[in-house]
């Protein structure tokens, strides 16, 4: 039954990085991109998350950590480029 | 002397549950190290973080969490809704110009992130003075209301928990 | 068994939701729209999702596993800000000023603000 | 008792490195004292492994007490021993040079950089570990990066990017030989390489010989072989005056990391490769000898000029290598010691002159400089000694790598190796003409005196070490024929490293 | 005296003029003069025994490996070439002395004199054809210097190095031939040599040596065609002329041929090549110098046509020829040695040497005229001098020799001698007869004795070998064809042989045609102006100029700059010989079964596909290349994490975000754009280049993948060794760590010097100069937003950091057992401190707190040397590692390794590498006018009404 | 798996050799960086693949990935990222020098003695 379930959330995930790349390629504007590829990182750390429930193993919450805070910094990262310019004034 | 060793309460807590977490195990000596670290690093940290939140009632804060998960849960579906069945043309999104009383620069980024995490709503900007939010809604024919459900509901509990 | 079937369904519930979230952003017309899409959606997709795996992992494998709930924190914590970040770029780029309500103070919105710090050069 | 100064020449420059980043970077005159007494020390310790080495069998070092092959292990053999007392040697004389000549006081950071250099030519010759190679190649060159730009300017900076930019393409390139060789072998360590690369399935040669290619072509970059040797003449003629010194041994990291592998790993007598390297560095050294002498002639400065004849030199000892005989590999190894001292020198002496004109072209005469006389004269004993004219130990080395050619193509190589040497001759007859004999003839105002005798004695120890070379070169091909010997017969080489496991 | 001793001798004559080069004329020719004398002593010393047919040697191992031995012989042969080397040499010295102006560098003079005689006598010395070379080309090399002494002088830096170019391309030349004939004799010693006649004219490699060689001797002996040389080399000062041009260096061909006559001599090659060559140069170079105007070159082209008598002498091949040869050398070197000081001595007064402009020099210059005389007459070969015996000679060993017919060789010859009658009568006629002029550049009178004695006592030997020639030279003569044949010989010089000899006919028939010639000099001259004629500077210019475009612009164009295309041949090379090495071997296709490939990775595929296709299309606007690169990296690094890599997930993602920064910092001082530039024919051709790149390297590791390991992989060790022998569970940390730990230390160390290399890059860019300068006028391009530091960013901030910091411990902490480690860890932190300066500005932060991001380098990298280093206490090498349990109530049990503390020194290392990098660009941005701020944050709160 | 991770190294090493011969710094920064990725996941590769196999040692893992090529490329990437820290302020270094971000230098026919320049 999880087994089901994992499937069609891989899909469901699979999916919505297909429609994030999507929008990533067409944006039109770069806060579209950026909003994209912060989706994207979020929507990896949901198939990880997944695949730690396949493989009943937590081999891999380090890397989701690191994935939601890096994620978050650089999506930060490319805002404050495209805001300020400089981003550690 | 408590109080120099912990400028932040609030972190040198999270912190502790943050470090039980990372480690998986809940085990004293686990504890021990926690609370060590849990005092190490925001002394390493403090010069960042430079005055004092206060926060002369700390424990709102957890019913005001509960409150928030709740609202996050049942916005999320009327976004759900929005976003799948509305047509284009039928969403009728609205810019909100939020005024707010709260001060402490603490209270003000926690009722950002409430009207942010709850769905139909994020938070775009503040005015220059801090006194103004600027949310934007996905779908709110009624701006008005929104801005009272905000202000009702969330910033006025974080003005008690803020004082 | 009951747990299972929570699992199950906290599984398909976040994989809805984050799907959605991926969706609305394609399907949305305007930038601000899209911003709520996954800014929300799929918060609670990969949030449920977490959840889901601290109960398989912690309570029916028994692995006394709680570090997820730590990256849902972060997530959640992350987000808003995120998010003002990227309405803040669109507000400074790409949305008509004139739509922005007033702030009703005496002073503007701060993305729109002249930067103090920056006089302009004479030349 | 394993002997532990194996490793100084790597820990010793790096520590002190270290140390003056932490407490001495604000003090220059620390810095040259602490540089200086590590190049001696260095020094010292090269030559007690040069001695041993000579008298020991190969040895090798287990770092972490790991057994080979699974550990990274140094392996000091003849060779490895003679490439690290060149690089000390010549880093001393480099160093001493750029104290002179104030050099090191025109950027930051520039007697770390030399001692990180150190450390990484030091450990790329000693390593006997193919990936490790990689690693001390990749300090070597960002070493290089930061002393190549040291004191700015536009066009130094910008030919900095490209240097750079081809050598990461290199890295790269190394790192897609290296795992090759390990996806084929799973091994890194170069004995063991040995061991297996000599009884490898059939059905893995095409992929060993691409492996081996590929790595081959990672060295020839580094070695300056047409048509990888672009890199070269910007960045040597951009580079500060001592850098493009030092950098002159930068280029035999890739001969000797071809002589190493080319005797080691992939010998002729190896099945799987056979004559295929040889055949594939003859033609490309012929062109490269014939590049860098028409460089030589063709060149409008004087940096450039000097680029291109170490171009032509490591086309000249490429030529030996490929011949892959102890015989012409001792002549190689002679050639390769003369071909770096006689480099830098002429290196530096162009850095004597550009510092004391307005610019170095070629194409106009300026008057004369001061001390032009002294200057004159270190130039023509470096062009001499470059351009392999007697008395000096490039007539030597020329004669010895033609006297071992044999076979079919001796015809084709001797013309080469003659009608180029007499193309450099004109080449550099003509730039000293131009430099220190025109400037007599030119009117206008003097230029600007300088004394800088450390300097000056610097280039002066680099033509003396030539000299030395010339006169002492009946012993130094004692050495070099062992080490020769030694090289061809790598069984005391993998005898070294007590390779363990099933295998 | 050894006669290594005696060769050295001149080149320690050399060293002191060199070192006091401001001593002065006196003291550098006086200390030149005495070691020439002291080398001339020790050959006079060695005379006896050479005359009595002994041979001198020395003999020292030099490079034996090579057969370069510094073996010295004195023979019969070396006997001649060395007491003429040094007596003229010394000659030379006194007259230099005087003939040198006090602002000449005396002392440089003097040095390159000693060294060319020094080169000089060692190629006459040398028992070695190796180290005969080495001398060899050390004359071309001294020559260069000595004739381009005067710098100022346009004539004389072309005329050195054309001379440098001839006869060094003779020496290279000489240097095949001479390693073919050691290889074909087995040595290279002489005396062995020497000894191997027959084998050396049997082999296969004889013409090819025997061509090398002579092309070596013909260049240096100016012989046809490669006579041009000597002329322009008259540049040279008079001394210079005299010693090098006349008496010795142009003669060193002629040794040469000598001292390989026995071994190379006597086949139809030799006779054909040799004679040939000497026979036209003869009477080629006479013509020419008939015509010459310019005293010098008149001798210089007469000396061509001497050597070419010579040279034609010893291509007979015959010993009385030889004999002939050897004889006119010793005239030769006499007569012409003598002319060349005078005309040095008519310039020196006249201050011209041009003939037209002298005449009647007679009457001015009595003794000078008297000297003229006598070494004219013998030159022209007039009786009784010596010039007329060696002709004579000559002229009768022409006269039988078999030479396309049997007279054409001796009518050809006596030609020769005709033309060399008429110029000289021209020399001295049109410069000492006639009337007086008063329209000389400078009123000339004789000079004193130190400039005339040397050519007076020159002259003396003219007439008393002339006179007595079995007295004064037959010995020597004797001796030299010993050498040179191999064979003692006996000479019988007479100077009269009755009216029979045919050649007393040609000769007369010479000096009467000689002297017609002379008669009809004006018209000739006149007829000969007219004459096109190639003229051998324009030739060698014609030559060397075009090569020299050539080059430069072959140079310019390959090496113009373009990294772009260096980079294409480069990318194309690698892929062409990887090729070729793939489809020259045996290949196996690998039987590894394939890992199922799953829906997962299979979208991950498309999403790496898209984002690579998006970088490429998209590239041209840099910040959106930059996203997609993002999500290239966050795939690779998902595609780690999957494929059982998570530490290497971890470092991947980790590096990205800081890559990102650091690009995104720089973009912000670059252009936003990258223009279109490339064709499309160059977008293809670059498109194609990288389709077979990305087609070798995928096409490789598939081969790669699908077969199994040849051997079993090492890494196998490592999985096995990995708890028990590093302590840890986490096999690759403790591959970090422990089993290539050193690997570790190395690349920490560059981490460390990318820093270095970036903050002196830093500090050179804001120093002054055009950055500096753009810089301080820097306007950003784009409009910027306000509110650097919005108020929920700082705020979040102040939680995420530290729980950032805390996962950076943890990382740190776990590295060993389960994937994270020191790298990791370090640069987390130092991610967390990138958001605490996106959040409050670097300034304000770093004003905060005072990191020593250079400390933390230095002290990083000595953590990981001291661990290192540490195992040298236990005896151990470098980097074995220890570790132990403690157990410390109430915390559990936990492991205490040195690698945690190598670890360590990773995790400061990279730390402060990052920092200082961030650091130095945030020192750009100030320098560019950005400001920093005092308070956390932009926004006054609650104090909107003060406004 | 192993036709994906091939092609992804040959769609990864062709996308990082289009953009280095591309004639401006930036677009060649980033071809550098797309051949670091390729060349990374070559190494890794060249330990052939496994799923689920991570290389911790346990008493439960059925099997291990191959941990050596794990920690070369763990070398490989923070070497790179040195060389690309460095390459990049370099570049900005040289942009500001001279205004002008192009990596061909031909526009500088045969340079002059540096640090000299106007
Ligand atoms: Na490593
Ligand atoms: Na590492």
């Amino acid at each position: 039954m999880i087994e089901m379930a994992l499937n069609y959330a891989f899909g469901c995930f699979g999916i919505g990085l297909i429609l994030n790349l999507a929008v990533l390629v067409r944006g039109p504007n770069a806060s579209d991109r950026l909003l994209a590829l912060d989706t994207m990182v979020v929507n990896m750390i949901a198939l990880l998350v997944l695949y730690s429930i396949r493989i009943h193993s937590t081999q891999t919450f380090e890397v989701t950590m690191l994935f939601a805070m890096t994620g978050f910094v650089s999506t930060v990262a490319f805002c404050k480029y495209l805001l300020r310019g400089s981003l550690i004034e | 002397m408590l109080s120099r060793l912990y400028p932040h309460p609030a972190l040198s807590m999270t912190l502790v549950l943050t470090w039980m977490l990372l480690v998986n195990e809940f085990k004293l000596g686990s504890l021990v190290f926690a609370v060590f670290l849990a005092t190490v690093i925001p002394l390493l940290t403090a010069p960042y973080w430079p005055g004092r939140a206060a926060m002369p009632r700390p424990l709102s804060l957890i019913s005001y969490v509960l409150i928030v998960i709740w609202d996050i849960l049942i916005a999320s579906l009327t976004a759900a809704k929005v976003i799948l069945f509305y047509r284009d043309k039928d969403i009728q999104s609205a810019w909100i110009a939020v005024p707010i009383d709260l001060k402490s620069p603490e209270a003000i980024m926690i009722l950002g992130a409430t009207i942010t995490l709850t769905p139909g709503t994020v938070t775009a900007d503040v005015s220059s003075c801090g006194r103004v939010l600027l949310v934007h809604a996905l779908h709110a024919p009624d701006t008005d209301a929104v801005r009272d459900e905000i202000k009702s509901r969330y910033e006025a509990r974080l003005k008690r928990i803020f004082g | 068994m009951i747990w299972e079937i929570l699992v199950t369904a906290l599984i398909v519930i976040g994989a809805t939701f984050g799907l959605i979230g991926s969706f609305g952003m394609v399907k949305l017309r305007d930038p601000l729209q899209r911003l709520h899409a996954p800014s929300k959606a799929t918060t609670i997709g990969v949030g449920v999702s977490l959840v889901a795996a601290v109960i398989e992992l912690a309570i029916i494998e028994k692995q006394q596993t709680w570090q997820e709930l730590l990256v849902v924190m972060f997530l959640f914590a992350t987000t808003p800000i995120t998010a003002l970040y990227l309405a803040k770029v669109n507000i400074h780029r790409t949305v008509d000023r004139t739509t922005l309500p007033p702030t009703g103070v005496n002073t503007g919105w701060s993305t729109l603000a002249e930067d103090p710090a920056q006089p302009p050069k004479d030349s | 008792m394993m002997s532990h100064w194996i490793i100084v020449p790597v820990v010793l420059p790096a520590v002190v490195g270290a140390l003056i980043v932490l407490i001495m970077r604000h003090d220059l005159v620390l810095q040259r004292v602490f540089a200086l007494a590590t190049g001696l020390a260095t020094a010292a310790i090269a030559g007690g492994l040069l001695w041993s080495a000579s008298v020991h069998p190969a040895e090798a070092y287990f770092l972490g007490n790991w057994p080979a092959p699974f550990g990274i292990v140094l392996v000091l053999d003849r060779l490895s021993a003679m490439m690290v007392a060149l690089t000390v040697a010549l880093w001393l004389a480099v160093q001493l040079y750029a104290i002179g000549s104030n050099w090191d006081s025109r950027g930051r950071h520039f007697h770390a950089l030399m001692l990180f250099q150190l450390m990484g030519l030091c450990g790329a010759f000693l390593t006997g570990d193919a990936f490790n190679l990689f690693v001390f190649f990749e300090v070597l060159l960002i070493a290089s990066y930061g002393l190549m730009i040291h004191d700015g300017g536009r066009d130094r900076l910008r030919a900095g990017v490209q240097y750079i930019a081809y050598n990461l393409v290199g890295s790269t390139l190394f790192l897609f030989a290296l795992a090759s060789i390990y996806a084929v072998t799973g091994t890194l360590n170069m004995a063991d390489l040995a061991v297996k690369v000599a009884i490898l399935p059939e059905g893995d040669v095409a992929l060993i010989r691409v492996a081996g290619v590929l790595l081959m072509l990672v060295f020839a970059i580094k070695g300056a072989l047409v048509p990888l040797h672009f890199w070269l003449p910007a960045t040597y003629s951009l580079a500060p005056g001592p850098v493009a010194a030092l950098f002159a041994v930068m280029t035999k990291v890739g001969a000797y990391a071809i002589i190493r592998t080319c005797t080691l790993i992939f010998p002729p007598a190896t099945p799987a490769t056979g004559t295929l390297f040889a055949d594939l560095l003859l033609p490309a050294a012929l062109v490269t000898l014939t590049l860098g002498a028409i460089g030589v002639i063709g060149a409008k400065t004087l940096s450039r000029l000097v680029a291109f004849a170490v171009i032509a030199s490591m086309g000249t000892l490429f030529i030996a290598i490929s011949r892959f005989d102890p015989q012409s590999t001792a002549a190689a190894l002679y050639y390769l010691v003369h071909s770096t001292l006689a480099g830098a020198a002429l290196f530096l002496i162009a850095d004597l002159v550009s510092d004391r004109r307005a610019h170095d072209r070629l194409t106009e005469s300026l008057p004369p400089i001061a001390r032009s006389g002294l200057i004159a004269t270190l130039f023509f004993g470096a062009a001499v000694a470059i351009a392999g004219m007697p008395p000096l130990s490039g007539f030597l080395g020329k004669l010895l790598i033609l006297d071992a050619t044999r076979g079919a193509l001796l015809p084709l190589i001797w013309t080469v190796v003659l009608a180029t040497s007499l193309i450099t001759i004109v080449g550099f007859s003509r730039a000293g003409s131009v430099l220190f004999w025109k400037a007599h003839a030119s009117t206008g105002e003097p230029a600007e005196t300088k004394d800088e005798p450390l300097a000056v004695a610097a280039v002066i120890l680099l033509l003396a070490a030539l000299a030395a070379m010339t006169v002492a070169a009946g012993p130094i091909m004692a050495y070099l024929g062992g080490t020769a010997a030694q090289l061809y017969d790598p069984a005391g080489y993998i005898a070294a490293n007590a390779l363990q496991g099933a295998n | 005296m050894s006669l290594a001793l005696i060769a050295a001798l001149p080149f320690l004559g050399a060293l002191l003029p060199g070192l006091m080069i401001r001593s002065g004329r006196n003291a550098a020719a006086g200390f030149a003069a005495f070691f020439n004398f002291m080398a001339l002593l020790g050959i006079a010393l060695h005379t006896p025994a050479v005359l009595r047919g002994e041979v001198i040697l020395a003999q020292f191992d030099w490079l034996p490996s090579l057969g370069l031995n510094a073996n010295f012989r004195l023979d019969g042969l070396g006997l001649l070439f060395a007491g003429l080397i040094l007596g003229i040499g010394l000659l030379i010295n006194f007259y230099a002395r005087a003939y040198l102006s006090k602002s000449d560098p005396a002392g440089q003079f003097y040095t390159y004199l000693m060294l060319f005689q020094g080169a000089m006598l060692g190629i006459v010395l040398s028992d070695n054809i190796l180290l005969l070379l080495v001398f060899w080309e050390m004359t071309s090399l001294s020559s260069f210097l000595l004739i381009g002494y005067w710098k100022h002088l346009p004539e004389g830096r072309q005329g050195a190095r054309m001379a440098l170019a001839v006869t060094g391309a003779g020496g290279l030349a000489m240097i095949g031939g001479m390693l073919i004939l050691g290889n074909i004799a087995g040595s290279y010693d002489l005396s062995v040599i020497l000894t191997q006649k027959a084998a050396i004219q049997a082999s296969d490699w004889y013409l090819p040596a025997l061509i090398l060689i002579l092309l070596g001797a013909f260049t240096k002996s100016a012989q046809f065609p490669f006579h041009f040389w000597l002329p322009h080399a008259m540049a040279a000062p008079t001394p210079v002329s005299a010693y090098l041009h006349s008496a010795t260096m142009v003669k060193a061909g002629l040794f040469l041929m000598a001292r390989m006559w026995p071994v190379l001599a006597g086949t139809p090659e030799w006779f054909w090549i040799v004679a040939t060559t000497g026979l036209v140069t003869m009477i080629m170079a006479a013509k020419i110098a008939l015509f010459k105007n310019d005293l010098k070159a008149l001798l210089a082209f007469s000396t061509v046509s001497h050597l070419g008598l010579i040279t034609m002498l010893l291509g007979f091949g015959t010993k009385a020829a030889a004999m002939a040869a050897v004889f006119h050398i010793i005239n030769h070197a006499t007569f012409k040695a003598a002319l060349f000081m005078t005309a040095g001595i008519v310039d020196h007064e006249a201050h011209t040497r041009d003939i037209t402009r002298l005449g009647g020099l007679r009457t001015l210059m009595p003794i000078t005229f008297g000297i003229a005389s006598i070494a004219t007459l013998s030159m022209a070969g007039l009786p009784p001098l010596n010039g007329f015996l060696s002709k004579e000679m000559m002229l009768e060993e022409a006269s039988h020799t078999l030479w396309l017919t049997p007279w054409a060789m001796g009518a050809l010859a006596t030609i020769g001698a005709l033309f060399s009658v008429a110029y000289s009568f021209r020399l001295l006629g049109h410069t000492f007869f006639g009337p007086v002029r008063d329209d000389y550049p400078h009123t000339p009178h004789d000079p004193g004795f130190g400039l005339w004695g040397a050519p007076a006592l020159l002259t003396v030997l003219v007439v008393v070998i002339g006179l007595a020639p079995m007295t004064a030279a037959a010995w020597l003569v004797d001796a030299a064809t010993s050498a040179v044949t191999g064979e003692p010989v006996h000479a019988h010089i007479k100077l009269w042989h009755g009216l029979e000899p045919l050649a007393l006919w040609m000769s007369v028939f010479a000096v009467g045609g000689g002297l017609v010639l002379f008669g009809l000099h004006r018209p000739l001259l006149a007829l000969w102006d007219r004459t096109p004629r190639p003229d051998a500077k324009r030739i060698f210019d014609g030559i060397i100029e075009p090569f020299a475009a050539l080059s430069r612009g072959l140079t310019g164009a390959l090496h113009d700059g373009a990294l772009t295309r260096y980079m294409a041949i480069g990318v194309l090379a690698i892929v062409a010989l990887g090729g070729y090495a793939f489809v020259s071997g045996a290949h196996l296709p690998g039987t590894r079964a394939m890992t199922r490939i799953d829906i997962v990775p299979a979208s991950g595929w498309i999403l790496l596909l898209c984002a690579t296709i998006g970088v490429i299309v998209a590239h041209r606007n840099r910040f959106v290349a930059l996203v997609m690169l993002g999500v290239v990296g966050l795939i690779v690094s998902v595609g780690f994490a999957y494929l059982s890599a998570p530490d290497l997930a971890l470092t991947q993602i980790s590096v990205e975000v800081v890559t990102i920064v650091l690009l995104l910092l720089a973009l912000n001082f670059l252009p936003k754009a990258t223009p279109r530039e490339s064709s499309t024919p160059r977008r293809l051709r670059d498109g194609a280049i990288a389709g077979v790149a990305g087609l070798g390297a995928g096409g490789l590791i598939y081969a790669l993948m699908m077969r199994d390991f040849a051997f079993p992989s090492i890494a196998g060790f490592h999985l096995a060794n990995a708890k028990t022998g590093g302590g840890g569970t986490n096999v690759v940390n403790v591959i970090l760590v422990d089993f290539r730990g050193y690997d570790t230390f190395g690349e920490i160390i560059v981490l460390g010097i990318a820093a270095l290399v970036i903050f002196a890059l830093t500090e050179a860019i804001l120093r002054g100069g055009p950055a500096n300068d753009r810089l301080l006028n820097w306007t950003p391009r784009a409009s910027q937003s306000g509110d650097r530091h919005p108020v929920m960013m700082v705020v979040a901030t102040r939680m995420i950091f530290p729980i950032f910091v805390m996962v950076g411990v943890f990382i740190f902490l776990r590295g060993h057992n389960l994937p994270g480690g020191g790298f990791v860890a370090g640069l987390i932190v130092a991610i967390a401190l990138v958001l605490q300066y996106m959040a409050s500005g670097f300034a304000w932060a770093a004003a905060r707190q005072k990191l020593e991001y250079h400390a933390m380098i230095g002290f990083g990298v000595l953590i990981a040397a001291a661990t290192g280093a540490g195992s040298w206490l236990a005896g151990r090498p470098f980097m074995t590692t220890n570790y132990t349990y403690i157990h410390l109530p109430p915390l559990e049990e936990f492991e205490l390794a040195t690698a945690a503390l190598f670890d360590l020194g990773v995790f400061l290392t990279v730390l402060g590498a990052v920092l200082l990098a961030l650091s130095s660009i945030s020192r750009i941005a100030t320098r560019a006018g950005e400001q920093s701020n005092a308070e956390p944050l932009d926004l006054v709160l609650g104090k909107e009404e003060a406004r | 798996m192993e036709l994906l991770v091939a092609s992804a190294v040959g769609m990864m090493t062709a996308a990082g050799v289009y953009l280095i011969l591309r004639q401006r710094t930036f677009p060649v920064i980033v071809g550098l960086a797309f051949l670091s990725y390729a060349v990374n996941v070559f190494i890794f590769a060249s330990g052939r693949l496994a799923v689920d196999l991570p290389p911790i040692l346990s008493k439960t893992a059925p099997g291990y990935a191959d941990p050596l090529t794990q920690a070369l490329v763990l070398t490989a990437i923070v070497i790179s990222f040195g060389m690309t820290a460095v390459i990049v302020m370099m570049s900005l270094g040289a942009y500001l020098e001279s205004g002008d971000d192009r990596i061909d230098m031909t526009d500088t026919d045969d340079t002059d003695y540096p640090g000299k320049d106007a």
